[in-house]
C-alpha cells in the first residue's frame, strides 16, 4: 500500500531541500518530492522539475503540491495541465507547516481529500 | 491584413529586440516594485525564442507559436513563463488551420491568449498586471472590422502607461498595497513591446 | 533610518539560507538574519544561534522573529527572555509566507505592530 | 531529607546513566510518535552536563543548577532542551541561598520548574508531554509531609505509563491525534528517569 506523495515547490533549492530533511526526520514512509528553483538552479521556479518531482512521487493514491509564492502556483498548475495527471492538487497552505502536517497525515495512510481537509486548519501553536 | 510564418517570425524578433534593448529598464521597474528580475526573465526567454525559431522551419504559424510557448514556459523561471507561455500554447491552438491569420483569427486567438492569462493568473482588470495591457487590446480589435497598427500602438501604449496610477492586487507588487501606485507595470510594459511590435508588422503591409 | 529587523528560525540551516536569498531579491533596506539548525548544523534549533540573528538585526525599530515548529518558537521565547530584549517578539504566522509579507512591509517603514498585523491575515493567493 | 551539592551531583549521575543506557530506547519511543532524536537529545545533553559538572567545584546546588540549566538549553536542540533547561533554571533561582535543599525546598523548586515547564511549552495536563510526569510527581511533595524515595519511583512510574493511554496535543505526536494513543510519550519517560534517579538518592539517605 503506497500514502499520498508530496511535492514541495519553492523558488529555492535549498528551501526544499531543507523542508524535505525536516519531514523525512520525522517520516519514512511517504514519498517527499522536490522542485526548486529554475532550471539552473536560480531563484524562480520550473515546470519541468515540477513535472520530474509529480512523477516520482506519484502512485494511485495521488499526489499533493506545496508551493511558496504566486507564480509557483502557475507553474505547478500548468505541470497538472500539461500532463494531465488524475488526483493531483496543488494545496494553498504554507509551504513547511502545510507539507509538515501533510507528510505526518499521509504517513498514516489518510487519503488526499483528508489531507488537505486537515491543510486548511493549520494555526501555529502545537 | 494576414500574418504567415514569416511575418510572425518578423513579430517575434521585433519584440526579442526591444526586450534586449530595455532589459535594465525592465529590471528596474521590477526593482521597484517586485523583485528585479523581470528584465533577465524575459530577455532570457526570448532570446531562447529566437534561437530557436530561428533554427527551425515552420510551415505552420500554429507550430511555431507552440515552440515559442514551450520555450517560454520552460525557460522564464519567472510568473511571466507560465502567463506568456500559456498565451502562445492558446494562440497556437487558435490558429491551427486557419492560416495565414486573418484579422478575425487575430482577434480570436488575443482574446483566447486572454483568456488562458486570467484562468492562470487569475487577475481581475486592473490588478496592475499584464491583463490591463492585454484586455484593451482584445478590446479594440473586437471592436473595429479593420485593425491599423497606429491605433494597435497607441491602444497598447495608455493602457501600459495607465498600470502606473494603479494598486497591484496580484503578483509581487500586490505585497506593497498602496505603495505600488505611481510605478510602471512591468508585465504590462513586455506585453507593451509584443503589441508595439506586432503594430510595426501590421503598418509595414498597410 | 533603520527598519525593523527579520530573524528567521528553522530547523534546518538550508531552509533560512533559502528564504533569504528568496526574501533579499525583492528586499534590500531590511536586515533578514538567520538562525537555522542546531550549533553544528543539524537538523533542531539553537537558543545561541537565535541570539546572535536577533543581535544582527537589531535596531530600535525591533525585530520580529519567524519560525517553523513548536520547538523552535520555544528556543525563541527563551532567548527573547534570557537576553531581556525589548521590541523584540515571535510571530504566529508561517515561516516563509509571514517573513515575506514583513520584510516587504518593513521596507517601506512599517511598524512592528503594522507589520505582525498584517502577518495575521495571509491567505495564499495573490 | 536534604540535599547538598554531593548528593545532586549523584542524582545527575545516576539520571545520565539511565539515559545512556536508554539512548536506543527513547529514540524508538520518538521515532513511532515524532521526529526520533529524543534519545540523541537528552544522551548528548545529559552527557554535556556530566562533562561540565564533574570537572567544576561548586559550593552551592544554585550554581550547579544553573549550569546543568544551560547546558541543556544550549547543547540539545529540540523541545527537551529550553523544557528541562528552564525547569532546571527555575529551580536555581529557587534554591538559592536555602540549602542544603530540605523537604519544602524541593517541593517549592519542583513546583516552580513545572511553572516553568507550562509557561515554555503551553501544555496542559494529560497533552501527553512530560507535564504529565511532573505535575503528580509535584502534587505528591504537596501533598506529603515526608517524601519516601519509594514513593517518589512508583508515582512517576505510573505517570509515565499513563501517556501511553492519552491523545498527544502537543509536541511533535499531536499532528498524529488518536493515532499517538497507544505509545509513550519519550519525555515523560526521560522524566521518569530523572525522578526515578532521585529517588534512589533520597532511598540512600533514608
Ligand atoms: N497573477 C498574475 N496575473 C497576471 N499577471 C501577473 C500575475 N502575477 C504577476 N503578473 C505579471 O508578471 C509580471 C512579473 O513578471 P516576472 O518578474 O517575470 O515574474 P516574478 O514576479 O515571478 O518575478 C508582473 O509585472 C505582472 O505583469
Ligand atoms: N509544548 C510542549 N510542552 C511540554 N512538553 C513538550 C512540548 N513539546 C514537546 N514536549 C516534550 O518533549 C518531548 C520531545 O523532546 P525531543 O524529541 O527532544 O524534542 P523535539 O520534539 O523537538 O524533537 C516530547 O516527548 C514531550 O514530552
Ligand atoms: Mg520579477
Ligand atoms: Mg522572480
Ligand atoms: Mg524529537
Ligand atoms: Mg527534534
Amino acid at each position: 500500500m503506497s500514502n499520498v506523495g508530496i511535492v514541495l515547490i519553492s523558488h529555492s533549492l535549498k528551501v526544499v531541500e531543507g523542508i524535505q530533511e525536516i519531514i523525512q526526520q520525522a517520516v519514512h514512509n511517504v514519498p517527499i518530492e522536490i522542485a526548486g528553483g529554475t532550471d539552473d538552479n536560480k531563484i524562480g521556479t520550473s515546470v519541468q522539475k515540477i513535472i520530474n518531482a509529480i512523477v516520482k512521487a506519484y502512485s494511485e493514491k495521488g499526489v499533493l503540491l506545496f508551493y511558496d509564492l504566486g507564480s509557483a502556483k502557475m507553474n505547478a498548475d500548468l505541470a497538472i495541465e500539461l500532463y494531465g495527471y488524475e488526483n493531483v492538487k496543488v494545496v494553498n497552505a504554507p509551504l513547511l507547516e502545510g507539507a509538515y502536517v501533510a507528510a505526518v497525515e499521509s504517513s498514516i495512510g489518510k487519503s488526499l481529500e483528508e489531507i488537505e481537509q486537515s491543510t486548511q486548519t493549520i494555526t501555529k501553536d502545537s | 491584413m494576414k500574418l504567415d510564418v514569416q511575418q510572425v517570425l518578423n513579430w517575434l524578433e521585433k519584440t526579442n529586440e526591444k526586450i534586449q534593448m530595455n532589459k535594465e529598464y525592465l529590471t528596474s521597474l521590477d526593482r521597484a516594485i517586485g523583485d528585479g528580475d523581470h528584465g533577465i526573465n524575459m530577455s532570457r526567454g526570448f532570446q531562447e525564442v529566437i534561437d530557436k525559431t530561428s533554427t527551425t522551419t515552420y510551415t505552420s504559424v500554429s507550430d511555431l507559436f507552440k515552440d515559442v510557448a514551450m520555450t517560454l514556459l520552460s525557460k522564464v523561471g519567472g510568473a511571466s513563463g507560465p502567463l506568456y507561455g500559456t498565451a502562445f500554447l492558446k494562440m497556437s491552438m487558435i490558429v491551427k488551420n486557419r492560416e495565414p491569420i486573418d484579422k478575425k483569427t487575430l482577434e480570436d486567438a488575443l482574446e483566447s491568449a486572454l483568456e488562458g492569462i486570467l484562468q492562470r493568473g487569475k487577475a481581475n482588470l486592473n490588478d496592475k498586471t499584464l491583463v490591463d495591457v492585454w484586455t484593451p487590446v482584445v478590446d479594440l480589435l473586437k471592436d473595429k472590422e479593420v485593425i491599423k497598427g497606429s491605433e494597435l500602438e497607441e491602444v497598447s501604449k495608455n493602457a501600459m502607461e495607465s498600470t502606473k496610477e494603479r494598486m497591484a492586487k496580484k503578483g509581487r507588487a500586490a505585497y506593497l498595497k498602496e505603495r505600488s501606485i505611481g510605478h510602471l507595470d512591468p508585465g504590462s510594459v513586455s506585453s507593451y513591446y509584443l503589441f508595439a511590435s506586432l503594430a510595426e508588422v501590421l503598418s509595414e503591409e498597410e
